[in-house]
């Protein structure tokens, strides 16, 4: 254990401890004789996190991971409510048509991420965004259900994915994934 | 009634009414797949703009920031939730058989 | 809230009734937990509504008191009825 | 016949019991109730230590039934592990569910203090804060951790049986200093209610979780299986 | 006011015995546990309507986690039972 | 609480602990266990005598226990009481004496002695029950403590007549305990008390009273072995020579007996059995049982069956002794109580040797036997001819005060049946006799014990048999003397006419 | 307004109920749990609507219990245990 | 200020919680538990005896906001043998999980340290049973107790026991949701939960009546009343044999007290004799139908588990002469018949059981056709087992038989005869099935050197049968006095 990841494990039990003591006074007030409780839960819910994240003495972050940038979080916010209300409105715009609008298909999108909580910010995301819904994970490939597969949905993923990488401070491999997009078997499989 | 008011009623009506178009997605859509897009993206929006709503009329900020935690909290686990179910259909092992 | 109350001590004896008939008629142990827990699901609808005092009016604190005992009861049960159920899909199984 | 029994016979004696308790919780319900305990109960909160009145009902007036209802408890997971070995733990999950996993696990957790600390004067309490604490452990059985988060086996054995534990000691004490069983002096109550709040949220929590997880307690000198 | 909350009343109370009636009549096991999950939502809706927001936290906490986690183990060991011609291919989950 | 009070419980228990310990004896200390059964028989003995002497002066021994409200356990001595009691404790020595030689070398031994003693105080507790719920209760037991004697052996066979018997005994027990609480519940406690206590009985419980009567006669007249519930006593003949000794003689027949007698004098009363025409029906119930036994008897050729039938016959007339009206038919009653008792244990005794000596289980096999066995036979003899009522045996004594009692009461028909059942008696028993003495020994005995000893056969099987039928011929020609069967039987008719 | 707030939480019952129809009539076990996932969404904002019309605040912990364990059920649904793979 | 209630209920509750801890030293914590908890309880019995009805308000509230705990005669008589029977299954339990001569653990081993903190599970909720004087109290403590019991019977593993023990759960879960409903119904009629503030309140009429059917019903599933009664044979046939003895003398004998409970409490006066005829009927029904099939079972333990069904039948059929008699020396001669009934037959059934579990170790079998050799090898357990069998008939001098004459009489004075036959036909299928298992006690093997072959599980067991077969008739007396306090008179 090297002195980065010592300091890096330090920090991350200080930023998470503050964050979860947060979350706590966020959930019940102020009261300095809730820590009674609220100290030991904080103290639990930290340790937890950490254990859970993998995050150990011996290997305080994953050396490919990244970290959340607190800067960018905001914009990253507002990005996210905007494209989910986008989500929302085409989706809604479909079904009250009388005559549904879709060609559901699905495609395999190869994602450059490569922390872990980066791409599960980035799946997580896709279900949300117009139009795509994220199926399957495999090494680089995601699985992504398209509604209509007519519409292109390279450039959405794309910036997607570059918003997540932006958020956890990754740098993405320049290549630009164009031919990444490739036709899965369409409609539901095994009926 | 006043502004604020009325501004958290259209914005609760808004939900509502994607709350709506989710039930109407979940029984128009054809198949699994398809039903979760509506489901997945309507509900979130719907229970955004219901939590955006109420936020006027919560008694204090803590009740208020409460409610955003609530509204990530559900769309994190929609989207976990949508993809597991999405993934359990693309691994189709027969148990999906009725 | 004479209204109210009747209303859900109603649907509380429907509740049962339907739990007890499935009860009775359906064998498999999974359809019998169910029964039960709507059953118990009906009888803890009967008290919270007895206790249901109007709108205004802060509700009885007893009858809530005696279902959140009822409800630990019956989790406590459905997962022991569950894992006699497990082992005899193991006995099964061997 | 049989089928007679169980369409016609049955259904009707079912619609006939719901008849009749239809009418008598009608009557019971309209008619006139004596001294309905409610008044009195909200009546006395203040004087309990803690302003929520259920809690003050399950923690002070009826103390003793939850006492019992912990030994349920108890007995639910002593006969879980009575029937043999755990069933086969979850696979790994991926990342996805790890992910929401290792965010929902700690809110969980503080969410549980949460209930615990806000059940004195606001709904919540010992169950609903084990309760959390126990789908905590369900979610880490669901996301393939073998042990759900649960400790090694007398750890976890001292966890079950603290809240009966705590419970017991404390209204044996009380006992014993002259107060009686469960009577808690004024100006504590409060604080004992807490105490035996805590134990018995982390038995109620680790006894829903081993009981997910089924089976006995691995451990090596266990004897074959009956 | 008040029509509206008879009405909401009366919906809520339909729908939770509609559903009552569809988990108990279901013979396929997870159908009737799925279904069962979604009765402990609904009654944790009656008891927040009824003022028993202790109850409503509980019912929350246990239905959804704990007894349907729990239910829904059972009811696909049963189905297995019902139908070992399907049983599952074996999974290529990765941890 | 006195001596006088504890004296019944004493008599009871003389035989209860000794043999509550006996179970728990290993199986081969059997020093200590002959001293137990010796010493709780001696010491019994000894009460009984004391018993006797004070009953004899007046007395009153009378012990109570409360098992519940209304519900009270009394143990009491009365003239009839010890009677019984006497007559139970004598033999009941002679019958060990007897058993523990019968029974050497075989197995389980702790618990045939243990269910023995146990049986012996339920009998004495029988005697001295003071009413009828302590009958009743020590009736049951009786029961229950014979059933292992009778299935002792564990061969098919045994375990066949035992549950006949278990059947008949138990449904007439609870026959019994119906009558029992039917007659409580109409009356209140039923105290045995001289004279009966149904005199001032309302005139419309009557119809019931009589019903209960014959409740209680069908309930004691299973194990008084009375036509038509006897069919358990010849099965039970598989039981083992001391235990058939016990049942004919000392227990359980006169159980039933002693019970008839008891309801007949001490609970209905005499006077009212005899208003009502009960005594006329036990009376027509004795006669026919009388001569069915005889005649039966004749047909067997196994000697303990034909002993057996014999048992039937003559126990009834004890109980034709109570169905004649009058004091005279009444000494003839229950002195026969003793007199059958002494004269019936000395012939399985006897048949007991037979058996056990020479393998002999059957009438034709006995040619001879008189030479090779004569102090057995000689027993045998006397027991026979007693039965058959030849003066001076003691059975003689029995007939002529019941021929007397008839002829003087009116009831004419009763000579008849005694003439009758007398004549069966010689037809049954002389040509054994016959054979014993007169015919030639044959070549060699079914199953011949090679036994090496001064007599006959071993001690402890000759001397009972031996001293049972000095003691039957010694009733007969002492009968006059103080503290005989007899005088004692005078004693107990005259308390009971007396008023 | 609390009238108001009662128009949209049956209006949030109807999706509800339609979330019913789907449980029951499935096809597809996937498809009933999803359905039942719509209802514990619209369940929260039941919850969370019917708050102020009941006067009762601490239905926001209710709703926030809901959320939390929301992804519970969908896990349990479609996890495996490790020798099922096996057959 | 000690309270010896309480301590009735945490000797053996601590006492579990303390074999959880420490699984090793089960059976030794274990039965220092349950000396404790015996000790206790009968400290209960004792202070009732001297003191008269002992009560405690837990909390400091008083009734109706808190729970009382309540000792009258009653409670005290069935707390008394509780402790009796339960300390004797605890020292067999000691004998009959026999820890393994060489260290190593064994099968018995594992179920020994699984059965002792169930075992006290159960101790403390039937002693809580006993002493509760709360409705809703009552349903907690049945739980507890329907729970730990399912538990302990199905400790064996054989699929029977799991199946039939899973089935005793559901019915008792059941039957304690239909018992809740009824305690729903009163609270909302009259507003408390305690007894004693309910006796006095509570008035005929249909909600009362409802109420009433509703708690006995379920009261009665958990009894194993006829025609309830489908549960109970092979749920108590097929537990280990400490555990049988426990279910069948003691848990179904609490849910029997309840029933008198109540109905001398709350519901005696307000119901029609009608009530108490159908409950004697079923009686009657139960004891039929149990004998004939204890008549016909081929196994010694299901023989004992069709007898208790026929004996709860005997108990029941107490009610309708009960509710019939006026009240006065009569009525309370009845009441006390059927405790004692109920007392002996915990005792017998007990001992029966513990003994019958002797013959299946040693024979490695029960049917009753093919144990000729392992009764007779046994004399103690065959003892025992003939002490409890005449306990089971009410041969004298059986506590059975001091009830039956007491239930007979009254049925007679009352012109109520048509239980004669009924107590009659039962008592001679009794001595039928009991018999049929005795007679195979004799045979020509020689009996074994020793009476008692093992201390430890064969005493207790011969203590139960002496105890019922001897000393409850014999001394029956002061179950009279102790039900002075409160119940009788």
């Amino acid at each position: 254990m090297n002195h980065d990841s010592a300091v890096l494990l330090a920090w991350k039990l200080f930023s998470r401890s503050l964050l979860f003591a947060g979350i706590w006074m966020l959930l019940v007030g102020t009261d300095p004789l809730a820590w009674i409780v609220g100290g030991p839960a904080v103290i639990a819910a930290t340790v937890a996190s950490l254990k859970l994240t993998q995050v150990t003495p011996s290997a305080p972050a994953r050396t490919d991971g990244s970290s959340l940038s607190w800067l960018e979080l905001p914009r990253f916010i507002a990005f996210f409510m905007w494209e989910s209300w986008r989500g929302g409105l085409d989706v809604a715009a479909r079904v009250m048509r009388p005559r549904l609008r879709i060609r559901p298909g699905m495609r395999i999108y190869h994602t450059r991420l490569r922390g872990r909580p980066a791409r599960v910010m980035f799946i997580d995301c896709v279900s949300l965004i117009p139009g795509t819904l994220s199926a399957d994970l495999r090494g680089d490939q995601v699985s992504v259900h398209a509604l209509d597969v007519g519409v292109s949905l390279d450039a959405d993923l794309r910036r997607l994915e570059e918003r997540v990488a932006r958020l956890f401070g990754e740098a993405l491999e320049p290549q630009p994934a164009t031919a990444s997009m490739i036709s899965a078997q369409a409609g539901e499989g095994g009926q | 009634m006043t502004i604020i008011e009325i501004l958290s009623l259209v914005l609760l009506g808004t939900g509502a009414f994607f709350f709506l178009a989710g039930s109407i997605g979940l029984m128009r859509m054809p198949d699994r797949f398809t039903r979760l897009h509506a489901l997945t993206k309507a509900d979130n929006v719907g229970l955004g703009l219901i939590v955006l709503g109420l936020m006027p009329l919560a008694p204090d900020v803590r009740d208020a920031l409460k409610l955003g935690l609530i509204w990530i909290l559900v769309a994190v686990a929609g989207a976990t939730g949508a993809h597991l179910i999405a993934k359990r259909a693309v691994r189709d092992d027969g148990e999906d058989s009725h | 809230m004479i209204a109210t109350q009747l209303l859900y001590v109603g649907c509380g004896i429907l509740l049962l009734i339907l739990g007890l008939w499935s009860f009775l008629v359906h064998p498999p142990l999974l359809r019998k937990l169910i029964a039960i827990n709507v059953m118990g699901a009906g009888v803890f609808h009967i008290l919270v509504a007895i206790a249901y005092r109007g709108i205004d009016t802060p509700p009885d604190p007893v009858p809530h008191a005696l279902v959140l005992t009822g409800i630990v009861v019956a989790v406590s049960a459905t997962a022991l009825a569950l894992a006699f159920g497990q082992r005899l899909d193991r006995d099964d199984d061997r | 016949m049989t089928r007679f029994v169980s369409w016609v016979l049955l259904p009707l004696g079912l619609v006939a019991i719901a008849g009749v308790l239809v009418w008598a919780f009608y009557l019971a319900t309209t008619g006139e109730t004596g001294a309905r305990l409610a008044d009195l109960a909200l009546a006395r909160v203040p004087e309990t230590g803690v302003s929520n009145p259920v809690t003050s009902v399950l923690l002070n007036y009826r103390a003793y039934d939850t006492l019992l209802e912990l030994a349920v408890l108890l007995a639910a997971l002593l006969g879980i592990w009575s029937l043999g070995p755990a069933a086969p733990g979850f696979q790994r999950a991926a990342e996805v569910l790890q992910g929401m996993v290792a965010w929902f696990v700690p809110l969980l957790i503080l969410a549980a203090g949460h209930m615990l600390w806000v059940g004195a004067y606001a709904p919540g309490g010992a169950f609903q804060a084990g309760a959390l604490l126990g789908a905590a452990g369900v979610m880490l059985a669901l996301a393939g951790h073998p042990s759900a988060g649960l400790p090694s086996e007398p750890v976890l054995r001292l966890l079950a049986i603290l809240g009966v534990l705590v419970f017991c000691l404390v209204g044996l004490a009380l006992m014993v200093l002259g107060l009686g069983f469960l009577t808690y002096p004024p100006g504590m109550a409060k604080w004992l209610i807490l105490l035996i709040e805590t134990g018995a949220t982390l038995a109620i929590g680790v006894t829903l979780a081993a009981a997910y997880r089924g089976g006995r307690p691995a451990r090596a000198s266990e004897g074959a299986a009956p | 006011m008040t029509t509206l909350l008879a009405a909401f009343d009366l919906l809520l109370s339909l729908t939770l015995l509609g559903l009552a009636v569809a988990a108990l009549t279901s013979a396929e096991p997870r159908r009737g546990v799925i279904l069962f999950i979604a009765f402990g939502l609904l009654l944790a809706l009656v008891w927040a309507r009824l003022r028993a927001p202790d109850l409503a936290l509980a019912e929350a906490a246990i239905g959804a986690g704990l007894s349907g986690a729990l239910m829904l183990a059972a009811a696909r060991r049963a189905r297995r039972r019902r139908s070992p011609e399907t049983a599952p291919r074996p999974s290529e989950e990765q941890p | 609480m006195s001596l006088d009070t504890l004296l019944p419980i004493a008599i009871v228990s003389s035989s209860l602990i000794p043999g509550l310990l006996i179970f728990l004896l290993k199986e081969e200390s059997h020093r200590l266990r002959t001293l137990l059964n010796m010493s709780g028989a001696l010491v019994k003995l000894a009460l009984v005598v004391w018993l006797i002497l004070g009953v004899y002066r007046g007395q009153v021994f009378e012990s109570r226990w409360t098992l519940a409200p209304g519900l009270e356990l009394v143990l009491s001595a009365d003239a009839l009481s010890v009677l019984f009691v006497a007559l139970s404790t004598l033999l009941w020595v002679v019958t060990t004496v007897y058993a523990i030689g019968y029974l050497e070398g075989e197995p389980n031994r702790s618990r045939f002695f243990g269910f023995f003693s146990i049986c012996v105080s339920a009998t004495v507790g029988i005697a001295l029950s003071g009413n009828l719920l302590t009958f009743v209760i020590f009736y049951e037991i009786l029961t229950l403590a014979t059933y292992p004697l009778v299935a002792h052996r564990g061969t098919p066979d045994a375990a066949r007549g035992a549950k006949v018997y278990l059947a008949y005994t138990m449904s007439g027990g609870a026959v019994l305990l119906i009558g029992a609480i039917w007659l409580q519940s109409l009356v209140g406690p039923v105290t045995f008390t001289q004279g009966g206590i149904l005199a001032d009985a309302p005139e419309a419980l009557r119809p019931s009273l009589i019903v209960i009567f014959f409740v209680l006669l069908a309930g004691l007249g299973v194990k008084a072995a009375l036509v038509p519930f006897h069919g358990w006593l010849p099965q039970a003949m598989v039981a083992p020579a001391p235990v058939s000794a016990l049942l004919h003689a000392v227990a359980v027949v006169k159980a039933g007996a002693f019970g008839i007698i008891r309801v007949v004098y001490d609970v209905y009363g005499v006077e009212f059995a005899h208003a009502n025409g009960l005594l006329f029906a036990v009376g027509i119930l004795a006669s026919i049982t009388i001569l069915y036994g005889s005649v039966k008897a004749l047909t067997q050729d196994s000697l303990k069956k034909r002993l057996a039938y014999s048992t039937v016959s003559q126990v009834s007339y004890i109980a034709l002794g109570a169905s004649i009206f009058g004091p005279i038919a009444t000494i003839g009653g229950v002195v026969h109580l003793v007199h059958q008792g002494v004269m019936k244990i000395t012939l399985f005794f006897c048949a007991g040797n037979y058996a056990e000596t020479l393998g002999i289980h059957k009438v034709s096999e006995m040619d001879g036997v008189g030479r090779r066995m004569p102090w057995t036979s000689l027993a045998f003899t006397l027991g026979a001819l007693g039965m058959i009522g030849v003066p001076p045996v003691a059975g003689f004594i029995s007939k002529w005060y019941l021929g007397l009692g008839a002829a003087g009461s009116g009831a004419n028909w009763v000579l008849l049946i005694l003439v009758l059942s007398s004549l069966l008696n010689a037809a049954y028993f002389l040509p054994i006799l016959f054979r014993a003495w007169f015919r030639p020994e044959p070549r060699s005995w079914p199953n011949e014990h090679v036994r090496s000893g001064r007599f006959e056969t071993s001690g402890a099987l000759l001397w009972p048999p031996v001293i049972t039928a000095g003691l039957a011929l010694a009733a007969g020609v002492f009968a006059s003397a103080p503290f005989t069967p007899l005088e004692w039987a005078a004693l107990i008719a005259e308390r009971e006419y007396g008023r | 307004m609390i009238a108001y707030l009662l128009i949209i939480t049956l209006v949030l019952m109807l999706s509800i109920v339609v979330g019913l129809v789907r449980v029951a009539i499935g096809p597809t076990p996937s498809d009933r749990m999803m359905a039942a996932q719509l209802m514990g969404t619209s369940g929260i904002g039941v919850i969370l609507l019917l708050a102020p019309v009941v006067e009762v605040s601490a239905l926001i912990d209710v709703a926030l219990i809901f959320a939390l364990l929301a992804a519970v059920a969908v896990a349990a649904f479609t996890r495996r245990r490790v020798t099922e793979s096996g057959g | 200020m000690i309270d010896s209630l309480v301590l009735a209920i945490l000797a053996p509750l601590l006492g579990a919680v303390a074999v959880t801890l420490l699984p090793s030293q089960a059976p030794r914590l274990g039965l220092a538990a349950a000396v404790l908890a015996a000790a206790a309880g009968l400290s209960v019995t004792a202070g009732v005896w001297t003191n008269g009805v002992l009560r405690s308000e837990l909390g400091g509230w008083g009734v109706p906001l808190a729970i009382a705990l309540q000792a009258d005669g009653l409670s005290a008589a069935l707390l008394g043998m509780s402790s009796l029977v339960a300390l004797s299954v605890s020292l067999y339990a000691v004998g009959y999980f026999k820890p393994s001569a060489d260290g190593e653990p064994t099968a018995d081993d594992a179920t020994a340290r699984h059965f002792w903190p169930l075992w006290l599970l159960l101790w403390s909720a039937l002693n809580a049973l006993f002493l509760a004087g709360d409705l809703f109290n009552l349903y907690v403590t049945l739980e507890l107790l329907g729970l730990s019991a399912a538990a302990l019977g199905a400790l064996t593993g054989s699929r029977e026991a799991v199946e039939a023990n899973l089935r005793y759960l559901l019915v008792g879960l059941l039957g304690s949701l239909i018992y809740l409903l009824g305690v729903a119904l009163i609270y909302t009629a009259y507003g408390v939960l305690d007894i004693g503030l309910l006796a006095e309140i509570v008035t005929p009429g249909p909600v009362a009546a409802t109420a009433m059917a509703l708690m006995l019903g379920g009261l009665m599933l958990k009894a194993a009343l006829f025609p309830l009664h489908f549960w109970l044979p092979p749920a108590h046939a097929n537990a280990p044999a400490p555990v049988s003895a426990a279910l069948s003398a003691l848990v179904v004998k609490a849910a029997f007290y309840l029933v008198l409970r109540l109905w001398l409490d709350l519901f005696g006066p307000i119901t029609p004799l009608s009530a108490a005829n159908l409950l004697g009927v079923l009686g009657a029904a139960a004891i039929l139908w149990g004998s004939w099939r204890a008549l016909r079972a081929e196994r010694l333990k299901l023989l004992a588990a069709y007898s208790t069904v026929a004996q709860m039948g005997y108990l029941f059929i107490g009610f309708p002469l009960i509710a019939a008699a006026a009240p006065g020396p009569a009525r309370d001669n009845l009441i006390a018949a059927v405790v004692l009934l109920a007392l002996t037959h915990g005792f017998a059934k007990a001992g029966l059981f513990l003994a019958a579990g002797m013959v299946k170790k040693t024979a490695g079998h029960d049917r009753i056709d093919d144990l000729g050799g392992a009764a007779q090898a046994l004399p103690a357990a065959t003892f025992t087992i003939g002490l409890a069998g005449v306990a089971l008939i009410g041969l004298p001098p059986s506590g059975t038989f001091v009830a039956k004459w007491i239930m007979l009489e009254q049925s007679l004075i009352m012109g109520h005869w048509w239980w004669v036959p009924v107590i009659m036909l039962g008592t001679l299928l009794a001595i039928g099935y009991v018999f049929r298992v005795l007679s195979r006690a004799f045979n020509r093997e020689p009996t074994p050197y020793r009476f008692v072959s093992d201390a430890r599980a064969e005493v207790p067991a011969l203590l139960l049968g002496a105890l019922a077969a001897g000393v409850l008739g014999l001394a029956a007396q002061p179950l009279w006095t102790l039900l002075l306090h409160g119940v009788i008179g």
